[in-house]
């Protein structure tokens, strides 16, 4: 339209404003594969969404050590394959954070199959790192598909819905399992997901049982997610792979989400000096233009 | 002129191209091949699928590039692939356990040959495909209108506005810091339960100049400066005695607090 | 889930009002609609694809069944009505396979409305499953059609920017319209119009001006102003209780309304 | 006389689900709830070849009369059977992990669908980018307010960006300059997103709410106008 032919011209401040779109995305490529090979330091500011979870789960260490019961805290992983990037990071750091604290913990989903065997692998290498055994530590009930009125059954008594764990063991006599028939011995639900599966958990779990859910999502739910936070219905929040990085961080642990942050730090930036670059050929050309009009009248 | 540089330009592009492939070709086969050698055929098949992961990933990169008869083949196998596996999907989720099972009685249950009857209005849909009998098709995509109008009225009551509905004056979470015992009283029921979030936050804001004002938690005054953070604090207890205790409480989330000289250097305990 | 009292009473607040004033708008009185740039900016995009004589490209998104499926389809009605009376071509790739038959349907009425069956294809509706799948097919689409206008009403995920950026890419003129929150801020960035939350389903009264849906909306509107008011009346309680927390000897009221 | 059915059809397709969500339990009308959404579901389900037929007729016709780029067509039909036939002997065989289908679907879906699914995904990354340089120009003052709260939030959310301003909080115990310490990237951020983002959702959600109702109303008692609705 009009802005098009305006800046045809080759003065330095219309080539800002034509930038081929290839170039942008070559340095985009660029900025994000250069961490890989150059480790840059990251330390960020906690924001207290973050910190408010990791304080959730210091708690529940606490009691339990303070009154011996073993609470439970249960990983529901609504995450699929595509959305990996961030919410991989996250369940990653809250396993880590769990088994470091010696809190018992479930893997299961209800909503996507992949989920819970992708953090299935995760709990493994951890646990191999950190010396811990399935069955004692933590227990996978793998993908059970359930409607509105299963969940409802599920968030009422475990063992309705589920018999057997992802290998086919019955959980009665898992030693995880010693204590727990329903949520409501649940201390903390941790919900990772792409969409919006955590409001299965806190339309149908939380009026029912009181369970504080704590929720890791992507970047893009996080802004829906901040009116819970406030209504005191989610307790915290890792929010997209800045939230994984920051929790790492807590944890004096930097893993994926700090290596990923370092790539985000600089197309963040690059993001920022592309649209300066923009708008200082744009604002160029407008005075140009008026001092052009002020020489014809 | 512009026709013959078109044309030289399109001939480098080409020649990189088929460079480029022909290089990942046979770096995967060689990769391929290492690996069949050293663990067998599992080895191949692993680095195989590999490979073909490799080449669908290039594919639709290169049309950051430009749209490129490689990404046009590569996005007609993914769509294809996308509908066999709806199509295969919808019969074995969907009408298998709900419909075929009921009906020939599969694991052990008694064939009920009443799931017959769902057959005839599902027929239906397949009259939009011929000419004369259109009409026939109307029915049922008329009926399912209905049906979708019908679940989206009372969804609207469900998900945004759902919070009233549950009416539950009682709702007390455990979390440490969040030791809030909702005593109801109006400017509760519309505070966080309206709707996801509540209202009477989005026109508290709109009507409010969003200042921040903290007050210490331990004291009890019952006067209490106007300036809110946004939303309301307030939490009416009625304690035994019967007489109306107004605690405002700082919101449990330490956000940035921009007024409030006293406030800040007394940050005990909550991080 | 069952609806309580205090539910009862919303449905009432809100319903109410809408059928009162479809009533009155039946009856002859005029009412009044703020121009919403976006919706009427679907009639200059279709006449500039007719100028260019290019297809139009009308997109429902993920749509499912829902609310939002059923009003993309309204709205989708009317841009395939315009693109018939300008003999265009128009094409609808539809991602769910139960609203596929519904898009096809509203497409087919519109061209015989306009009395140009003949030139209605019945494969220019597409049914492409998978949220990527779906985005790589449009796009590829979008490339090789070229079209003029694109239109992008119904509930998108996280490709909709790809699909945006690429129709921008391409040069046509994009309208977007979806009640969703999340995916508002990269229809803004890259399209040139964007309806946003409840004009998305005032589109069709919009539209076609048809009193009784215009009643509708003035309905709404006296549903939220009662809402409206609700809250402020909360608020100016809520400071009461604030200054003197005794006021109100108990909560008699709230607990009748929500037993 | 078609068009009063029609409306009696629609009227009739959403009354049960609203009837089960208004009356109360007692009158028991929920208990066939569920049974009554699976035999909804199963009649919408059997519109699931529609769609395909339309694309095999559509790329058939290509094929047969050899339009340019037919051999795509080609590869998608390939493609789709390809994928129907190994999905259901998967289904049927009901194969486990070490046989040779799921050797093959796995292949297909893990090594085809899924690379390609998230290479998709990240192209948003390139398009984001190119999308705010292009389209992000102050033309006007709500052009540079959002331009302006979009850096803050950026720069707020990484650790480059943090320490523009993280000097400041040296100022936290001066006495009159503790507001100072406040003011920094990532506390505005999170005011910004906390409170002013959140209550803007809310007015939207709550207008779109309204909004559908109305909508579902029209619909559900066809009084919906407009080409579609009110044919004969």
């Amino acid at each position: 339209m009009a802005e098009k032919n305006e800046n045809e011209g080759n003065a330095w401040y219309n080539v800002l404003q034509r930038i081929d779109r290839r170039i942008i995305s070559l340095v985009v490529f660029l900025l994000v594969s250069i961490p890989f090979f150059v480790s840059i330091p990251v330390r960020m500011e906690i924001s207290p969404v973050v910190k408010s979870l990791y304080d959730k789960v210091e708690m529940i260490a606490e009691e339990n050590k303070r009154s011996g019961e073993e609470k439970v805290v249960l990983l529901a992983m609504a995450w699929s394959p595509s959305v990996k990037a961030e919410n991989e990071p996250q369940t990653a750091a809250m396993i880590e954070h769990l088994f470091r604290r010696g809190v018992k913990f479930i893997l299961m989903s209800h909503v996507l199959p992949e989920g819970p065997l992708m953090a299935e692998r995760i709990a493994e290498t951890t646990a191999k790192r950190l010396g811990k055994k399935y069955g004692e530590d933590w227990v996978n009930f793998g993908y059970r598909r359930m409607a509105t009125a299963d969940f409802r059954a599920f968030v009422e008594d475990i063992y309705v819905m589920i018999e057997k764990d992802f290998r086919g063991t019955p959980i009665r006599d898992v030693p995880v399992m010693k204590n727990v028939s329903s949520l409501r011995d649940v201390a903390l639900v941790f919900c990772v997901t792409g969409s919006s599966a955590h409001y299965w958990w806190i339309f149908y779990a939380q009026p029912v049982v009181r369970c504080d859910i704590g929720v890791g999502v992507t970047a893009i739910i996080g802004p829906e997610v901040r009116p819970l936070i406030d209504a005191g219905q989610v307790v915290g929040m890792m929010e997209g792979l800045s939230g994984a990085a920051q929790y790492e961080q807590l944890l004096k642990n930097p893993a994926r989400g700090t290596r990923g942050m370092a790539s985000q730090n600089l197309v963040h930036l690059w993001v920022i000096v592309a649209m300066a670059l923009g708008n200082i050929g744009y604002v160029m050309e407008r005075r140009r233009r008026k001092e052009r009009m002020k020489e014809l009248e | 002129m512009a026709e013959v540089a078109a044309e030289k330009k399109n001939r480098t592009e080409l020649i990189v191209a088929v460079l480029l492939a022909a290089a990942v070709i046979v770096y995967i086969a060689l990769d391929c091949l290492r690996y069949g050698v050293k663990e067998g055929f599992d080895g191949f098949w692993e680095r195989f699928g590999v490979g073909i992961g490799a080449i669908c990933t290039l594919a639709v990169y290169s049309f950051l590039y430009r749209e490129n008869p490689i990404y046009r083949f590569m996005e007609h196998i993914l769509v294809g692939l996308s509908v066999g596996y709806m199509t295969a999907v919808v019969w074995t989720e969907t009408m298998t356990p709900n419909w075929l099972d009921r009906l020939v009685g599969a694991d052990g249950r008694v064939p009920n040959l009443l799931w017959i009857l769902p057959v005839f209005p599902g027929l239906l849909w397949y009259f939009q495909l011929s000419r004369r009998h259109v009409w026939l098709s109307r029915l049922i995509i008329m009926f399912f209108m209905g049906t979708g109008s019908g679940l989206a009225f009372r969804g609207q009551f469900s998900l945004p506005l759902r919070r009233a509905g549950t009416g539950d004056p009682e709702f007390q979470t455990d979390s440490h810091h969040l030791r809030r015992r909702h005593t109801f009283h109006l400017a509760q029921l519309l505070r966080s339960r309206l709707h996801r979030g509540g209202a009477v936050r989005a026109v508290l804001l709109l009507l409010l100049v969003p200042t921040r004002a903290e007050q210490s938690a331990a004291a009890v005054e019952p006067s209490r400066t106007l300036l809110f953070d946004g939303l309301l604090r307030h939490d009416i207890r009625h304690d035994r005695a019967g007489t109306h205790v107004a605690v405002h409480r700082p919101s449990r989330i330490p956000l940035p607090r921009l007024a409030g000289p006293g406030f800040v250097s007394r940050r005990s305990g909550r991080g | 889930m069952h609806a309580t009292y205090a539910m009862m009473i919303l449905i009432g607040v809100f319903c109410g009002p809408i059928v009162y004033y479809i009533l009155v708008a039946r009856a002859g009185r005029q009412i009044y609609i703020r121009p919403i740039p976006g919706l009427s900016a679907i009639d200059e995009a279709v006449g500039r694809a007719t100028e260019m004589g290019r297809p139009v490209l009308y997109s429902t998104g993920l749509s499912y069944l829902n609310i939002i499926g059923l009003c993309s389809v309204a709205i989708l009605s009317h841009v395939a009505r315009l693109a018939a009376r300008y003999d265009l071509r128009i094409v609808v790739p539809v991602n769910t396979y139960l609203l596929y038959p519904i898009a096809e349907e509203s497409v087919r009425e519109a061209y015989a409305d306009e009395g140009k069956l003949d030139l209605f294809n019945a494969e220019d509706v597409l049914y492409v499953p998978g949220q990527f799948p779906y985005a790589a097919a449009v796009v590829g689409l979008m490339h090789r059609e070229k079209p003029a206008a694109n239109f992008f009403f119904g509930y998108f995920a996280a490709e909709s920017l790809i699909l945006a950026e690429a129709g921008s890419q391409v040069g046509a003129i994009q309208v977007a319209g979806t009640p969703d929150i999340l995916q508002l801020p990269f229809f803004i960035t890259a399209c040139d119009y964007t309806i946003i939350g409840e004009e998305y389903y005032a589109a069709t009264a919009y539209l076609t001006r048809e009193p009784t849906m215009i009643g509708s909306l003035r309905g709404q509107d006296m549903g939220k102003v009662v809402m409206t008011t609700f809250v402020v009346l909360m608020f100016v309680f809520a400071i009461l209780m604030g200054i003197w927390p005794g006021v109100f000897r108990s909560n008699w009221i709230v607990e009748m309304l929500l037993r | 006389m078609r068009r009063y059915l029609i409306m009696v059809l629609t009227f009739v397709g959403g009354l049960y689900f609203f009837l089960e969500f208004v009356l109360p339990e007692e009158t028991g009308i929920s208990d066939m709830v569920a049974e009554i959404g699976k035999v909804t579901l199963v009649i919408g389900g059997f519109a699931f070849l529609l769609g395909v037929i339309n694309l095999l007729r559509l790329h058939t016709a290509k094929i047969t009369m050899r339009r340019p780029g037919y051999h795509n067509s080609i590869a998608l039909m390939v493609a789709l059977f390809f994928m129907v036939i190994v999905h259901l002997w998967k289904y049927y065989a009901n194969a486990d992990d070490d046989d040779s289908v799921m050797r093959i679907y796995n292949l297909l879906w893990d090594r085809i669908r899924v690379p390609i699914d998230s290479t998709i995904f990240s192209l948003l990354a390139f398009y984001i980018v190119s999308a705010a340089y292009r389209s992000f120009r102050i033309k006007s003052a709500e052009a540079a307010l959002m331009m302006g709260t979009a850096v803050i939030v950026m720069l707020g959310q990484i650790p480059m960006g943090q320490k523009v301003t993280l000097w400041l909080k040296g100022y936290e115990t001066s006495p009159d300059w503790w507001w100072l310490a406040q003011v920094r990237v990532d506390t505005i951020r999170e005011w910004l997103m906390q409170v002013m983002n959140a209550a803007a959702q809310r007015g939207i959600i709550l207008g779109a709410a309204v909004g559908a109702l109305a909508l579902s109303m029209r619909i559900w008692l066809s009084l919906e106008r407009g080409s579609f609705f009110d044919r004969q």
